[in-house]
């Protein structure tokens, strides 16, 4: 087996690096900038797509997610998926307590 | 059925009991069906010989598929009806009498809508609903009352409620059944379920007095200090032999001279009984903390006296 | 029955892993790592999306005292040194230890930079009297970036282990670039949750 | 799968190499098992012994045996952490699991043996951490409840901190085991072919990997909560305390099934080959494990039913609580068809396996009672759950441990121990463990809180039987003991084969106890490991 001609390496040069970078400045550009705009409760949304665009960018091609197989995507969701369940269950249960009234 | 389940004691008990037979029946059933069927093949194909036959059966979709459907249908039946039952613990019914409740290290406080307050004792009227309406003042401690078959923690910093219809009359123990330090075990009172009549007896302040049961000229001081001492949850922070709990022993107590927090020193007398017993803050025995409630309000001067014999009395 | 000995790989070193498995085995561990680093995090976050949800206004008023460009300039530089990092990465898959060694180096730069950077904001909250304990905003606020300090000094540490074995010429031939692809996956995740982290904190809109 | 005894042909078993820093520096996987192994026993016994004290006070109602109630408290708390995240979180996954992965799959060792290593010195600074901390006790219980830990003036920051240290060295473990499976099989180690022991590892490390850093941070918070008073679970200061609990079962429930996955992955190997049967339903098995990892990170709350947690929230975990029972009752079937048309040998290690089965029913049936809503609120904090988790922990994982001890005993160290005088160990560890825990369940349902210290007086005759019973039970865990450790002191006592219990899998093809290269030749695997007896009724087949 030779060492070199395994699919796991990607040379990936200075072109696609230098995009992704611009693209992230760009990013945190804008949403440092549309903080002057509000959109109401839609605010923390819109942050969290954008910083979701940007770590996946970061993910995909930095950490060459993107040439990655099948497990390793798996393991690299699968604690997302953990994350949500953990807050999503935390929120839900704190916010359907019902009051005591006295 | 004493020995497995404690008597009934409440509107809820019931359906609480129904959906504990089922599961019991449930259980005991697949239990005696696995060892029976594991003790019965251990016996019938137990090694008789070294060259004995072994059947090479590796699956059967059909029984598998059988085991996994049967045990999920009970187990959905058992979730749905702990659920409706669980329903029913939890949604008092308006018309429901209320009682502030206030735990705290350890003790129990109880307050009626007329403004009547008891310790470690509560009052409640048989076959009329109660809501209890429960803070914490320290740590997370639980309301349980096994006859009742209600629990529930209380939290500090909000409001936990909780209710039941007493259908006995009778005295049952109340439990504190979530850890809260060192006097947690201790942390016991009572519920007393009184008859109508006795109830508005004991609302009107006759014979009753403050909270007491037992009728209080019966009794010599010393006995009476004895039972309030266990009563009044003394004894989750003093013992009588001798040993440290939370705060010092009552054991020789009196005629000592005590070295307080500022370091000056006091000797025990009645006099500085009564005031720690009223104002546990005056004078603070040096090492320990100020966790002493006062029982102002709480104890009547006579219920001091009590106490104060009794004290007396531990050599 | 049969039991044919394993392929050419056997012999090499270690306990006759073949380098290609080394290095696999090597990213996949790394992965996983990095799954629990998430959920590290990951119960900061659930905190803050509780205490958000509950204290919207809090939350609003306390960030203000956070200074968005001294946030805005350390994201800059974080996301620059990823992507040296990734440069990194790629040099020393081309066995160019000059670039090697030079890239990491600018990553180190800008993970003390962002140390530096940290260090003022750090300072400048202890001075107008705020600490972990002034609010649950703030408490959230020194926990999060204190615990993703702690992962940068962590990095830190790594990129001057990587420089150190560059130096030494351990990334020649074959695949032993290992090291520098694993240390990086390590040091984009830092990347990674600053960029949540700044929004969170800094921009509550 | 190869049935005949490999060739080995220069043969060093692994104890050969002598001397301190030939353990204390070893990256060889087998040599680091024994050192967990030994390790977590020694911290069973140290919290056994803490329960002995325990079950010795509750003899009487009032304090005798302890000074004070927080004496009492402190040792529970010890008892419970100990027992918990010393012995049997780490258990069998790190001891029996690191010997044997790489034996079963045919691996000369783990993917990573010096980050292996390193885990094991975490581990070994998580306990030196503890061990200081002794100087100083919580009394906070093995759950660390706020406000109560937070407020409580024990020094509860370096036993935390002890935990949460111990915590890396499992996500090692667990990151290094999956790596391990994936990527080092053996040539035709196929999925379906994996010993069960090895899907029963990689389903725990799963649950290592992910659930820990919950834990973890969980406790950094405590420690910060006490150190800098953050106040995320004070009331006081706007927190919440049920946050708290919220993190902790979301790692402590899916550490319950850390504990016992791998039990059930020890049971899957010795009963096929005491019945000589392949086992039954393999693949329900194996993915009933995964199927168990995966919905046991979505019931936490359910250890929270009283807690002050919403209703709907209650419902959502009782169901869910329900669904994990699924894949845990198809096991124990399987298990039991197993032994269909076998030909069964009593081997002590056999009668731990039959016993786990009885035992774990119990457990997980009692199981249910808790989680069915309506129930749970008078079973919650009662001696109810100390019985449901010790028929769980002892007569499910302790069993399976202990059956393992006695399995893979002459391929660990390569002696015999007597059999005899094992089975009577079984016996008095069988009969004792029931005089002390099944009075439990009645206590319980009474009304019997747990982490009494003292008592009402009524619960007395149940508390008494079962302190009798604890002795009983120790005394089997001391005969039991004895048992395994004299033959290690003797130059006798060798095995006569290095097969004798006639298995199949990869471990028993190569001496015991194992070279220290595992094996010579990397084996190539042709066969289902558990194609017990299939050669004979092939030939019947044709007949
Ligand atoms: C090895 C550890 C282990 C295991 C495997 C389990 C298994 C289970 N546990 Fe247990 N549990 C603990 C360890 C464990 N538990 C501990 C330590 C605590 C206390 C923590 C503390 O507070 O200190 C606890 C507490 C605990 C609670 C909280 C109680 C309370 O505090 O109020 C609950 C509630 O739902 C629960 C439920 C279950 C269930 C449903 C299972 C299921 O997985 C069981 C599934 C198994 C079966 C059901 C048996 C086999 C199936 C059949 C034979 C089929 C037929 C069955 C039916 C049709 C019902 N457990
Ligand atoms: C793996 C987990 C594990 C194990 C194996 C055990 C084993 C035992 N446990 Fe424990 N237990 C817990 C985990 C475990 N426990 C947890 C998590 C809690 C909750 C803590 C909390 O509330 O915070 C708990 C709580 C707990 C309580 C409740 C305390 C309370 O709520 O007030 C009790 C009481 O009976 C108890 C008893 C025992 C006994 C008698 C054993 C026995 O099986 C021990 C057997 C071992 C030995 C006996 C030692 C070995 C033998 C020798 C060294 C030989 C010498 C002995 C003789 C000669 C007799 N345990
Ligand atoms: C929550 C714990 C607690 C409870 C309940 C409690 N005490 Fe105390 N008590 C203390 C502590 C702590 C001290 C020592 C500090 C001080 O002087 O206030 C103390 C001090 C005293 C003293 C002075 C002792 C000395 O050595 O000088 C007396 C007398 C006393 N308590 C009586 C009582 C009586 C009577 C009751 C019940 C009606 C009671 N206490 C209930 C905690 C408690
Ligand atoms: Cu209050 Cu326990
Ligand atoms: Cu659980």
């Amino acid at each position: 087996m030779s060492t070199h001609d395994h699919s796991e390496e990607h040379h990936t040069g200075l072109r696609v690096y230098g995009a992704v970078c611009l693209t992230l400045f760009v990013l945190t550009a804008v949403t440092v900038y549309i903080t002057k705009f509000d959109f109401g409760d839609m605010n923390i949304v819109v942050a969290m797509i954008i910083a979701s665009i940007k770590a996946g960018i970061v993910a995909l091609y930095f950490m060459h997610l993107k040439f990655e197989d099948k497990l390793t995507w798996i393991y690299a969701l699968y604690p997302l998926f953990l994350l949500f369940l953990l807050i999503g269950f935390t929120i839900i249960e704190t916010f359907t307590r019902v009051p005591v009234i006295r | 059925m004493s020995t497995w389940i404690p008597e009934s004691a409440s509107n809820l008990a019931a359906s609480v009991d129904n959906i504990t037979l089922f599961v019991t029946i449930v259980s005991v059933f697949f239990f005696v069906l696995i060892s029976a069927v594991l003790v019965g093949f251990a016996i019938k194909y137990r090694r008789k010989s070294e060259d004995q036959e072994t059947a090479y059966i590796t699956h059967n979709s059909l029984i598998e598929t059988i085991w996994t459907i049967i045990p999920a249908i009970l187990l959905m039946v058992i979730f749905a009806w702990g659920w409706i039952a669980f329903k029913e613990l939890r949604n008092p019914p308006a018309e429901a009498i209320e009682v502030n409740v206030v735990a705290k290290q350890w003790l129990w406080e109880f307050e009626y809508f007329t403004g009547k307050k008891s310790l470690n004792e509560l009052f409640v009227q048989q076959n009329k609903p109660v809501r209890l309406i429960m803070r914490s003042d320290d740590v997370i401690h639980s309301f349980f009352v096994p006859q009742f078959r209600v629990k529930q923690d209380i939290l500090p910093g909000g409001y936990q409620q909780l209710w039941f219809t007493p259908t006995k009359v009778g005295t049952f123990d109340l439990l504190c059944a979530e850890y809260c330090g060192s006097g947690h075990s201790q942390m016991l009172a009572k519920v007393n379920v009184l008859s109508p009549e006795a109830f508005a007896r004991w609302e009107k302040g006759d014979e009753l007095e403050e909270g007491a049961v037992v009728a209080a000229s019966s009794i010599s001081p010393v006995e009476r200090g004895k039972d309030l001492y266990s009563q009044r949850g003394c004894l989750a922070c003093h013992s009588i032999d001798g040993k440290e709990v939370i705060g010092p022993t009552f054991k020789n107590l009196y005629g000592k001279t005590e070295i307080l927090q500022d370091g000056s020193s006091v000797l025990v007398d009645e006099n500085y009984l009564r005031e720690s017993i009223y104002e546990p803050e005056a004078k603070m025995v040096k090492g320990y903390p100020p966790t002493m409630p006062s029982f102002k309000g709480i104890l009547s001067e006579d219920e001091v006296t009590a106490l104060i014999e009794y004290i007396k009395t531990l050599k | 029955m049969s039991t044919t000995a394993q392929h050419a790989e056997s012999h090499a070193h270690g306990h006759g892993l073949g380098e290609t498995v080394t290095h696999n085995a090597a990213k996949f561990g790394m992965w996983l790592f990095l799954g629990t680093e998430i959920l590290l995090f990951g119960g900061l976050f659930a905190a803050y999306a509780l205490f958000r949800a509950k204290y919207p206004d809090l939350f609003y008023e306390s960030h203000k005292k956070l200074d968005i460009s001294l946030g805005t300039i350390n994201t800059i530089v974080l996301i620059f040194s990823s992507f040296t990092m990734a440069m990194a990465v790629s040099a020393a898959q081309k066995r160019n230890r000059k670039w090697l060694m030079i890239l990491l180096g600018v990553t180190f730069i800008c993970a003390a930079a962002f140390g530096v950077n940290k260090y003022f904001e750090y300072s400048a909250k202890f001075h107008h009297d705020i600490f972990p304990d002034t609010n649950i905003f703030f408490a959230l606020y020194f926990m999060m970036t204190g615990l993703h300090m702690l992962h940068v000094f962590l990095g830190m540490g790594i990129i001057l282990a990587l420089i150190i074995m560059a130096k030494q010429g351990r990334f020649k031939e074959g695949n032993r670039y290992t090291p520098v692809e694993v240390g990086g996956l390590y040091w984009h995740l830092v990347d990674l949750i600053w960029i949540y982290l700044f929004p969170l904190l800094y921009l509550i809109g | 799968m190869a049935n005949g005894v490999m060739t080995q042909t220069q043969y060093i078993p692994y104890l050969a190499q002598k001397g301190l820093k030939s353990w204390i520096l070893t990256t060889d996987h087998k040599r680091i098992g024994i050192l967990y192994l030994v390790t977590i026993s020694f911290f069973f016994m140290i919290g056994g012994l803490t329960a002995l004290g325990m079950r010795y006070e509750l003899m009487t109602p009032e304090l005798d045996f302890f000074r004070s109630t927080t004496e009492y408290n402190v040792a529970f708390t010890l008892h419970g952490s100990l027992m918990v995240f010393f012995f049997i979180v780490p258990g069998i996954a790190a001891s029996f699991g690191n010997f044997l992965l790489p034996l079963m799959i045919g691996a000369r060792d783990v993917a990573f043996p010096r980050i292996n290593l390193l885990s094991f010195w975490i581990y070994l600074a998580g306990t030196a951490i503890l061990l200081f901390a002794l100087m100083q006790p919580a009394d906070t219980g093995w759950t660390f409840y706020t406000p109560y830990s937070i407020q409580t003036g024990a020094k509860v920051i370096m036993i935390t901190l002890g935990v949460f240290v111990l915590g890396f060295s499992s996500i090692l473990t667990g990151m290094n085991f999956i790596v391990t499976i994936h990527k080092l099989r053996a040539p035709g180690m196929t999925w379906s072919r994996l010993p069960l022991f090895i899907w029963a590892s990689y389903a725990t490390a799963i649950l290592q990997l992910l659930a820990t850093p919950v834990v973890g941070i969980t406790l950094l918070l405590l420690i910060a909560e006490r150190a800098f008073d953050i106040g995320f679970f004070d009331p006081a200061k706007g927190g919440d305390p049920i946050l708290f609990q919220n993190f902790f079962w979301f790692y402590s429930h899916p550490a319950v099934y850390i504990m016992i996955i791998p039990a059930f992955g020890i049971i899957s190997e010795i009963i096929p080959v005491f019945a000589r049967k392949p086992i039954f339903g393999y693949k329900a098995i194996a993915y009933s494990s995964f199927a168990i990892a995966i919905i046991s990170f979505f019931v936490w709350m359910h250890h929270m039913f009283v807690s002050g947690i919403s209703e709907t929230a209650a419902a959502i975990f009782s169901f869910l609580t329900m669904l994990v029972a699924i894949p845990t009752a198809i096991k124990v079937f399987n298990w039991i068809a197993t032994l269909y048309k076998g030909s069964i040998e009593f081997h002590s290690s056999m009668l731990y396996a039959l016993s786990f089965i009885v035992l774990f029913t119990i457990g997980g049936l009692t199981g249910v009672y808790l989680g069915a809503l309506a129930i749970d609120v008078h079973l919650h904090d009662t001696y109810f759950i100390v019985a449901h988790m010790h028929y769980v922990m002892i007569g499910g994982t302790v069993m399976g441990f202990f059956g393992g001890l006695h399995f893979w005993y002459q391929k660990w160290f390569g002696k015999v121990f007597n059999e005899l005088t094992a089975k009577a160990a079984w016996f008095l560890v069988f009969v004792g463990f029931n005089v002390t825990f099944f009075p439990q369940f009645f206590m319980g349902f009474q009304g019997m809180p747990r982490r009494y210290a003292t008592y009402p007086a009524e619960y007395i005759s149940y508390h008494a039987i079962s302190t009798y019973g604890s002795w009983i039970l120790g005394l089997g865990i001391l005969i039991m003991t004895v048992n395994l450790l004299l033959p290690l002191m003797k130059k006798s006592n060798y095995p006569k084969s290095s097969n004798p219990y006639g298995s199949l899998s990869l471990e028993w093809q190569v001496p015991s106890p194992p070279p220290h290269e595992n094996f010579d030749k990397i084996p190539t695997v042709t066969d289902w490991t558990y194609s017990y007896g299939k050669n004979r009724s092939e030939a019947n087949a044709k007949k």
